[in-house]
């Protein structure tokens, strides 16, 4: 500072090892500076954090699931009472006939365990869950002989013994329960103890499908997860091209005219368009006009690309817009023409940009419920796994997003956990995702 | 020959060419590409063009065509709906559409053998049930003049699709032939295909307004229905919004477009100073390490599903609100009433849109010449002078891009809302009352109960098409403003 | 197309699916597709039209309104079966730990109308606490979690609990004696005071829930379905001194409750394999009888089951009734 | 004026490359460029002298249509090179520019390795058939920019990290790797130490035996070492244009005569 | 090597300003300055000397410690101003650069206008009380660029749209303008003409009596001119350091002497 003289005269700016009082003041701006910088930062990541804590502690309790191991006995009188032994003669026995079977095996496996309980029998596959009758009869079609023999099953258990077992179903709420009492948890005890009832890691939480209502313990993540992965494939290979070729025919050909100014507000337009519009549009011009099928993840595809777009297109240009002209001026110079000047230079410099948006418009894409309900993503859909690449793009499945939503709202809350757990697996798919983006990203970032 | 066979055979051609046209190139010149215009693969890439894409327009403009076509050649046969109404005609030919379709998977599927599917006749065969067998969905019996028609229109469409193939092969054949005879050392390839990739560029960017022209036509008829059920003035000036299913319900817009302003700001005083300011932190004093690791991480914020961040505002946000701002809270001040209100989502909504503040504007950031800031720096300024004086301004029009698609993104977003905000339509200044957006209601009204051709459910059409010419109005304004500030900068 | 499409109401969709899956797994036909987005745009799309790109059943807490059977039949759907599935119980429901509540719908209407009667004069509503309007019912704020004007639960709760509460507290009468006529006295009875101690839910019961887990002197409006599951949480009211359960509301001693329906093409059956086939099982008394699994996860069995499963039999349409 | 000399002197026996006539260029309003008119012989290194800010560069950029990327930029007048109008509509420019080559004022190097700045040119003129004749051409166009020593270890390095000298000899190196007819150099030794300035001018030298070079330069010996014709600019005029040799010792308009006799760079 | 010939002569009665000891820089593993050690006296202009890419452009950016933003420059040795250790911990480099202005070997305006550029400078170290000071300062400081005349109608057009050479006499008059006490300058003339350079050299001339100037100049004349000390450097090492005069009539080090008897630029 000019007016500070004060030790040494041969310099007006006074010692450098003393920090003079504008400087400091300066400096003390920098440090604030920087700290809101750091605070931004660290507001930013303790969001996270708290969330991503939130997701894991609701969430982590649904890769394990409570399994009960059953010797049942296929009573041939009631699966096949004709004797038969022909499978189209069993088949007619639907899965409500097996439900004393399961009854008896697991009176059976009371009394080899010396488990004594006032329970009637009839109460009794309360604590197994529905989707075991189905698991025994198909194994019983698969194999018509095995009628009349015991075989031990590994089967669910219902949702509340595995609540129980995971400290969200108590006694007292179960007093209240229609479905399952205390005594039922007597019964678990022992059966824990005996080691008949087990609780396991649920890979099939992971690679499975969606489960009705009544068997949260069965509904698995996987055939939609499928869904999105097929969607995203869509998204990607539609979004990215036309994104980029649209911003640069914007950013470096189009005149200024009237109707680039027009597309340009259109473009900007699109991005705060509600996605549930979004879902109205595919709705109209996919199904109803192209007739392209229901609940398929190409159209769903299709709709989340109209949607991510303009967040493609928006960053993409930014970025085009930060290459430095002397870039461009050089590539000229040496006779390239335009185009080549912008493939072979300007996008390159681009890229961390284009990556940037390619990852925000694709993790929204991914996160987006609302526009698939309209175009029949939402509800129970998933059932089979596709076999092949049309029948993923084109066969009727769900949406990560959309099964955690269906999830979310349904009665019993062991599919709450099963959401979280849901959120879990999807931002595990996401990360995925980021991370190749994200190691594209370095290798194209530099600094001019 | 089914369009895709014909289409990939097209393509094949294409390859084709592009060897074959870059042969000859070379060819011209024994080899020297230092005589030829262009580079080999343009002239490669020119025959490859020239052959499959005026063959695959053809192909598609063909595909549509034709049914019109076939249609008005069929539509005389049936005599007792071509004096009626047109409405009824189309059901009348979509029929006739179904059974010829029918007619080919039952032919396909060797039930009928294709004689059979010729001549059959209704009065001696039930074409219902044969087709049903197939798998071809019919609303009634089949009349005997549906299926003449059915059948004529089979064959003609027979000949048709034979017609499209040998036309379309013929076209891509043609443009490979003449590319490639046009090729030659002098022939201004790059320019040809460089024309061709222009044109490309320009289709994509008018997928926006492809886009912009579907969204309108699916929300303009049920607007118009809308506005006959339910008088303009009162949606555009009505203050108060009350559906209900017995009628009588007020569906005045105001409060509605009022909650999603409110809302969006306060998510935009959220996200942006954040956002803004991790954005810098990141990009100028961060190490290589920090960065590669904090940027990625903010744009999993991105990535949570909003239903995450609707749960977190309604069970974290909202309680934690109301115990500083509510009746006996800290602040003592005693301001909120429940958990949902503006502020809730209006947080939390910030937090969501931080990434597309922070990330974006860290890569325009990054972009600026570091000569710029040795300029600064060289002078004595400090890292933050050189940041908010040469830096940001230089960044400015990319930053502002990333600030309008997390305010565009706000305006849209739904989750959060519904469940941070409430369902209640206010017009309040209190941003610790419950109050809804245009969007939220958009969804509501579409997936609920009401008579779908009543104006409660309606009126999310309309509520969409008001947005959206709001919003065109504001990004116009925006364009305005933008290039206004420009012309006094450069 | 081999399997059954099907869309329509969220309240529907819980047994639709259960259905879906016992389907899938005892029948050879695939397992049906079941969407959900709401009985109105469930409807909207079954109006689309007739085809293979046009769903088969809709799913509706609600009846279909003459309207939606006109726009229908003007995109050509005109044959349609009306399949009644059982009730939909509405229950009201407080928090476990708080005190038990004993309601009528006078209660009600005293508690969330902008306007009641108080010594026989029709005045603003004076009451925050549930104990001024009765001193039977304990002494805590009225708070109330209401469906949204998007549910049809709403519909049932203002005609069966607020409107025959006005009736019963002389409020109607009065109003109608102050002046007001017929139609605006019935608008005042549904209205609903606009303080905030009522909060509209747009969402799902989770949302209800999670307001009254957030906040312990909430009373939220819940299905019975989802009160059921949820019986940790929740303990449930009696209404005019009934308890709500699956054979109280059957017998129709519990007065709130709603008919859920789902509405079938007849121009599908035949062609899309399986249709008939799914409605049969749907309403059959495996599924949906009074100890079916559908009525074990808290569906109301409709006690004339019979007649409904003969109509899919005869694969009798609306018109024909 | 320059007309009659033309006629005098024994150089003029070369043909013109490029016709310049009534040339007025404008950024937005700002009127940079006066109604030029010149005539630009073939094999012959012409000088722009001139004070800076005269349009030395302007006019520079208009003889390859650089200007076109400016969009305030406008250009009026006929240009002509080989007596074909460059601004004709069928003109390609991408193809005018691989034939008239530029070096800028401010080294421009793309963020690319120093091989990849120099093979740029030739690949997309597919002047090599190979790997190894585009490592030929590479070598030599680094060594024609006099720069092949210090680089030739670190190819790979990125043509950013390079000394400001060293950046402008790359962009020369580049410039001439594609072997344009014309040459247009805006201050190629600006930043260029004595020794690597004979380099260059050595090369432009020996560029000019089959080539036309175009130098804008601030050294008047410079101009008078190289050039054979010289151009004196001033506030957007052509002031005087003739031999260099003449400009230098005889100067016609007193402008030029106070500026050369200024002191001398 | 230069104490001996520092107590010999008559300039040496100065103060010293700066002194290097044992400086060594590396890019990476690029040694880029090798063991230099060079005492700067106040008051005085010193002209670096060197080929190009000998490291003149890294020793000075050593000086006001610019090469702190190059990540993966090293320094090495010691650097005192005023006896003041300027890698020391505590100095702040944000007051260092104000003590030690900097004029930039490529001309870098900042994107704003010509006016926002100079006042910048005077703005962040509160040199101006009001508008109407900092007018003064900003006229002052241009006219000592030597570019007021040019740009005094148009102060708030955007810096980056100047020619070349304006730009660099902006950038010039935005060093000046904070008052530096020392003032790098690498290459201030390479773009400009003549009768600007002149004007350049004056304003150097003009600074000596109150400062300390360091140029880099690829000009013997232009160092003969100006500078009462010369430095020569060679592939990264301070070859010779010594009077002007001497360096130019009676060089030491055989390679100082074949540089500067080499062609002259
Ligand atoms: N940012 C950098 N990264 C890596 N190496 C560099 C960088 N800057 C300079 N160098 C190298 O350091 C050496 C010295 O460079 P410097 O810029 O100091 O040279 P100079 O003497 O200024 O040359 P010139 O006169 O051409 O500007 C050169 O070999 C150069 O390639
Ligand atoms: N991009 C531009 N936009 C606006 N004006 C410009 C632009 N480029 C140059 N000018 C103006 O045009 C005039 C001529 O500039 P030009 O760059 O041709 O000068 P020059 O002779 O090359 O000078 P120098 O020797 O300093 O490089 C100057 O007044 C300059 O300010
Ligand atoms: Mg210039
Ligand atoms: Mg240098
Ligand atoms: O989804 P609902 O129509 O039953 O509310």
């Amino acid at each position: 500072m000019t007016d500070q003289t004060a030790s040494q005269p041969s310099s007006k700016h006074g010692s450098l090892l003393a920090v003079d009082a504008r400087t400091k003041k300066r400096n003390a701006a920098e440090t604030r500076f920087k700290a809101y910088g750091i605070g931004a930062l660290l507001i930013g990541l303790f969001f996270l954090v708290t969330l991503l804590t939130a997701i894991v502690s609701n969430g982590s309790t649904a890769f394990s699931q409570t399994y009960i191991s059953l010797d049942v006995t296929l009573n041939a009188e009631k699966l096949d009472p004709n004797g038969t032994g022909d499978r189209d003669e069993i088949a007619k026995v639907t899965t409500l006939g097996y439900t004393q079977i399961i009854a008896e095996a697991v009176a059976n496996t009371m009394a080899a365990n010396e488990i004594e309980s006032p329970l009637p029998a009839g109460a009794l596959p309360l604590m197994v869950s529905a989707s075991a009758a189905a698991q025994i009869r198909d194994t019983v079609l698969a194999d018509p002989s095995l009628v009349g023999q015991t075989v031990t099953f590994n089967v669910l258990a219902s949702s509340r013994v595995d609540g129980y077992l995971k400290g969200r179903v108590t006694r007292e709420s179960l007093a209240r329960d229609r479905n399952l009492g205390p005594p039922h948890l007597d019964i678990v005890d022992q059966m824990l103890d005996a080691g008949v009832v087990e609780k396991r890691w649920n890979l099939a939480f992971i690679t499975g499908a969606d489960a009705s209502e009544s068997r949260p313990e069965q509904a698995g993540i996987g055939v939609s997860m499928l869904g999105s992965f097929f969607m995203m494939l869509v998204v990607l290979f539609l979004s990215l091209p036309i994104g980029v070729a649209a911003s640069i025919y914007l950013e470096e050909f189009a005149p200024q005219n009237k109707f680039t100014d027009f597309i340009e507000v259109n473009i900007s337009n699109l991005a705060a368009v509600p996605s549930i519009v979004f879902g109205i549009l595919g709705l109209a011009i996919f199904i109803q006009i192209m007739h392209l099928p229901q609940s398929a993840p190409l159209v769903g595809g299709l709709v989340l690309t109209l949607m991510t777009l303009p967040t493609i297109i928006i960053s993409t240009r930014a970025s085009l817009k930060s290459v430095p002209p002397s870039i461009r001026d050089a590539a000229l110079g040496v006779g390239a023409s335009k185009m080549q000047s912008v493939f072979h230079h300007v996008l390159p410099l681009a890229m961390p940009g284009i990556l940037t948006g390619t990852i925000i418009g694709l993790a929204q894409a991914l996160g987006e419920t609302a526009p698939l309900l309209l175009i029949g993503m939402v509800g129970f859909i998933a059932s089979n796994y596709p076999d092949g690449l049309a029948s993923g793009f084109l066969d009727p499945n769900s949406a990560m997003p959309a099964q955690i939503y269906e999830w979310a709202k349904r009665a019993d809350p062991a599919y709450y956990e099963r959401a979280w757990g849901g959120i879990i697996v999807l931002l595990v798919f996401l990360m995925t995702m980021n991370i190749i983006a994200i190691l594209l990203r370095r290798r194209f970032e530099r600094r001019w | 020959m089914s369009a895709l066979w014909i289409a990939l055979i097209v393509l094949a051609l294409a390859a084709g060419g592009y060897v074959l046209g870059r042969k000859r190139a070379l060819a011209s010149v024994g080899g020297n590409t230092r005589h030829l215009h262009s580079l080999p693969s343009y002239y490669g890439a020119n025959v490859a063009m020239m052959a499959a894409v005026p063959a695959l327009i053809l192909l598609v403009i063909w595909l549509i065509l034709q049914p019109m076509v076939l249609n008005r050649m069929v539509a005389p046969m049936i005599g007792s709906v071509a004096a009626g109404e047109a409405g009824e005609m189309s059901l009348v030919m979509s029929d006739v559409r179904r059974v010829a379709d029918g007619l080919d998977a039952a032919v396909d599927q060797g039930v009928l053998s294709g004689a059979e599917a010729r001549d059959m006749q209704s009065d001696s065969t039930d074409v219902r049930a044969t087709l049903s067998n197939v798998g071809v969905a019919l609303g009634s019996d089949v009349t005997a003049e549906t299926l003449s028609a059915a059948q004529r229109y089979r064959a003609l469409s027979s000949t048709g699709s034979l017609l499209m193939t040998v036309v379309v092969l013929a076209v891509a054949l043609a443009g490979a032939i003449t590319a490639t005879l046009r090729t030659h050392r002098d022939f201004r390839a790059r320019n040809v295909v460089e024309h061709g990739m222009r044109v490309l560029l320009i289709g994509a960017a008018c997928f926006a307004i492809l886009t912009t022209l579907g969204i309108v036509l699916s929300l303009i008829f049920n607007t118009v229905k809308f506005f006959n059920l339910y008088p303009a003035s009162d949606y555009f000036f009505g203050l108060t919004w009350s559906p209900s299913f017995g009628g009588g319900s007020s569906l005045g817009i105001l409060p509605l477009l009022w909650g999603t302003l409110y809302i969006s700001v306060i998510a935009l005083a959220v996200a942006v100073p954040i956002g803004l300011f991790a954005a810098i932190y990141l990009s100028e004093y961060a190490t290589p390490r920090i960065r590669a690791f904090a940027k990625p991480m903010l744009e999993v914020l991105a990535g949570i599903p909003t239903i995450v961040y609707g749960l977190f505002a309604l069970l974290t946000v909202g309680p934690l609100l109301v115990s500083v701002f509510g009746e006996g809270g800290f602040a003592g001040v005693g301001w909120m009433q429940g958990g949902t209100a503006v502020m809730t989502a209006g947080l939390v909504m910030g937090i969501m849109l931080i990434p597309f503040v922070s990330s974006l504007s860290d890569d325009i950031i990054n972009a600026v010449p570091q000569t710029m800031r040795d300029g600064s720096l060289g002078l004595g300024a400090t890292k933050s002078e050189t940041v908010r004086q040469v830096v940001l301004p230089a960044a400015l029009p990319g930053i502002v891009g990333a600030i309008l698609l997390a305010a565009s993104r706000a305006i849209g977003e739904t989750m959060i809302v519904v469940l941070g905000a409430g369902a209640a339509a206010k017009l309040s200044l209190n941003p610790f009352e419950a109050m809804t957006t245009v969007t939220a209601k958009i969804v509501s009204q579409l997936t609920g109960d009401a008579d779908f051709s009543s104006p409660e459910a309606l009126v999310a059409f309309a509520l969409g098409m008001t947005l959206f010419v709001i919003t065109l109005g504001l990004n116009i304004f925006a364009l305005w403003i933008v290039r206004k500030y420009r012309e006094q900068y450069e | 197309r081999d399997n059954v499409q099907v869309a329509g109401s969220s309240t529907v969709l819980p047994y639709a699916s259960i259905v879906a899956e016992a389907f899938g797994e005892n029948f050879d036909f695939p397992t049906p597709v079941v969407e959900s987005g709401g009985s109105s745009a469930g409807l909207a799309r079954f109006c689309e039209g007739v085809g293979e790109n046009q769903i088969d059943i809709a799913n509706a807490s609600r009846a279909i309104r003459e309207r939606e059977i006109e726009a229908c039949a003007a995109n050509g759907v005109t044959d349609i079966i009306e399949v009644r599935i059982g009730y939909d119980g509405i229950v009201f429901a407080s928090d476990i730990n708080g005190p038990t509540f004993a309601f009528t719908p006078e209660h009600w209407f005293n508690a969330l109308a902008p306007m009641v009667l108080v010594d026989g004069a029709i005045v603003e509503n004076p009451y925050t606490n549930w104990s001024q309007i009765d001193a039977n019912l304990p002494d805590q704020d009225i708070l109330a979690f209401i469906p949204g004007t998007k549910h049809g639960t709403r519909e049932v709760f203002e005609e069966n609990v607020l409107a025959a509460g006005c009736e019963a507290t002389g409020a109607h009468e009065a109003m109608i004696a102050a002046g007001m006529d017929e139609d605006a006295a019935e608008d005042a009875c549904i209205a609903v005071r606009t303080d905030g101690l009522s909060t509209d839910i747009d969402g799902d019961y989770t949302e209800t829930l999670a307001r009254v887990d957030a906040n312990p002197n909430g009373i939220g409006v819940f299905g019975l379905a989802f009160y059921e599951n949820n019986t940790d949480k929740l303990q449930v009211a009696t209404m005019s001194g009934v308890e709500p359960t699956v054979d109280s509301i059957a017998t129709g001693e519990y007065p709130v409750s709603r008919p859920l329906y789902f509405y079938i093409k007849k121009a599908h059956i035949g062609v899309i394999p399986g249709l008939k086939e799914y409605a049969a099982f749907f309403v059959s008394d495996d599924m949906a009888g009074a100890w079916g699994p559908l009525a074990l996860y808290g569906l109301v069995s409709d006690p004339e089951l019979a007649d409904t499963q003969a109509m899919i039999e005869a694969e009798q349409t609306m018109g024909d009734m | 004026m320059n007309d009659m000399r033309q006629i005098e002197r024994a150089v003029d026996m070369k043909q013109t490359k490029i016709t310049a006539r009534g040339v007025q260029v404008y950024y937005g309003d700002n009127h940079a460029i006066k109604d030029v008119s010149v005539e630009i012989a073939d094999k012959t290194v012409t000088a722009f002298i001139g004070p800076s800010g005269c349009g030395k560069s302007t006019f520079l950029r208009c003889l390859n249509r650089m200007n076109d990327t400016i969009s305030i930029c406008r250009v009026e007048g006929d240009i002509l090179i080989d007596n074909e109008d460059i601004y004709d509509p069928r003109v390609d420019p991408v193809q005018l520019r691989a034939k008239v080559g530029m070096v800028f004022q401010k080294p421009n190097p793309f963020p690319k390795s120093i091989y990849d700045n120099v093979a740029y040119g030739p690949k997309i003129h597919g002047l090599a058939r190979n790997k190894a004749e585009l490592d030929e051409i590479v070598e030599k166009a680094l060594r024609r920019g006099a720069i092949w020593d210090e680089v030739k270890d670190r190819l790979n390095a990125p043509g950013t990290g390079l000394s400001g000298g060293q950046q402008q000899r790359l962009c020369i190196a580049r410039a001439v790797a594609t072997e344009p007819e014309v040459l247009l150099m805006d201050e190629p030794c600006s930043a260029l130490d004595p020794i690597a300035t004979a380099q260059v001018e050595e090369l432009i030298d020996e560029l000019r035996q089959s080539y036309s070079v175009v130098i804008v330069t601030h050294s008047m010996q410079q101009a008078a070492r190289v050039s054979q014709k010289t151009a004196f600019f001033h506030l957007g005029n052509l002031v005087e244009y003739g031999e260099t040799g003449e400009i230098f010792t005889n100067p016609e308009d007193p402008r030029t005569e106070s500026y050369i006799t200024g002191r001398i760079g």
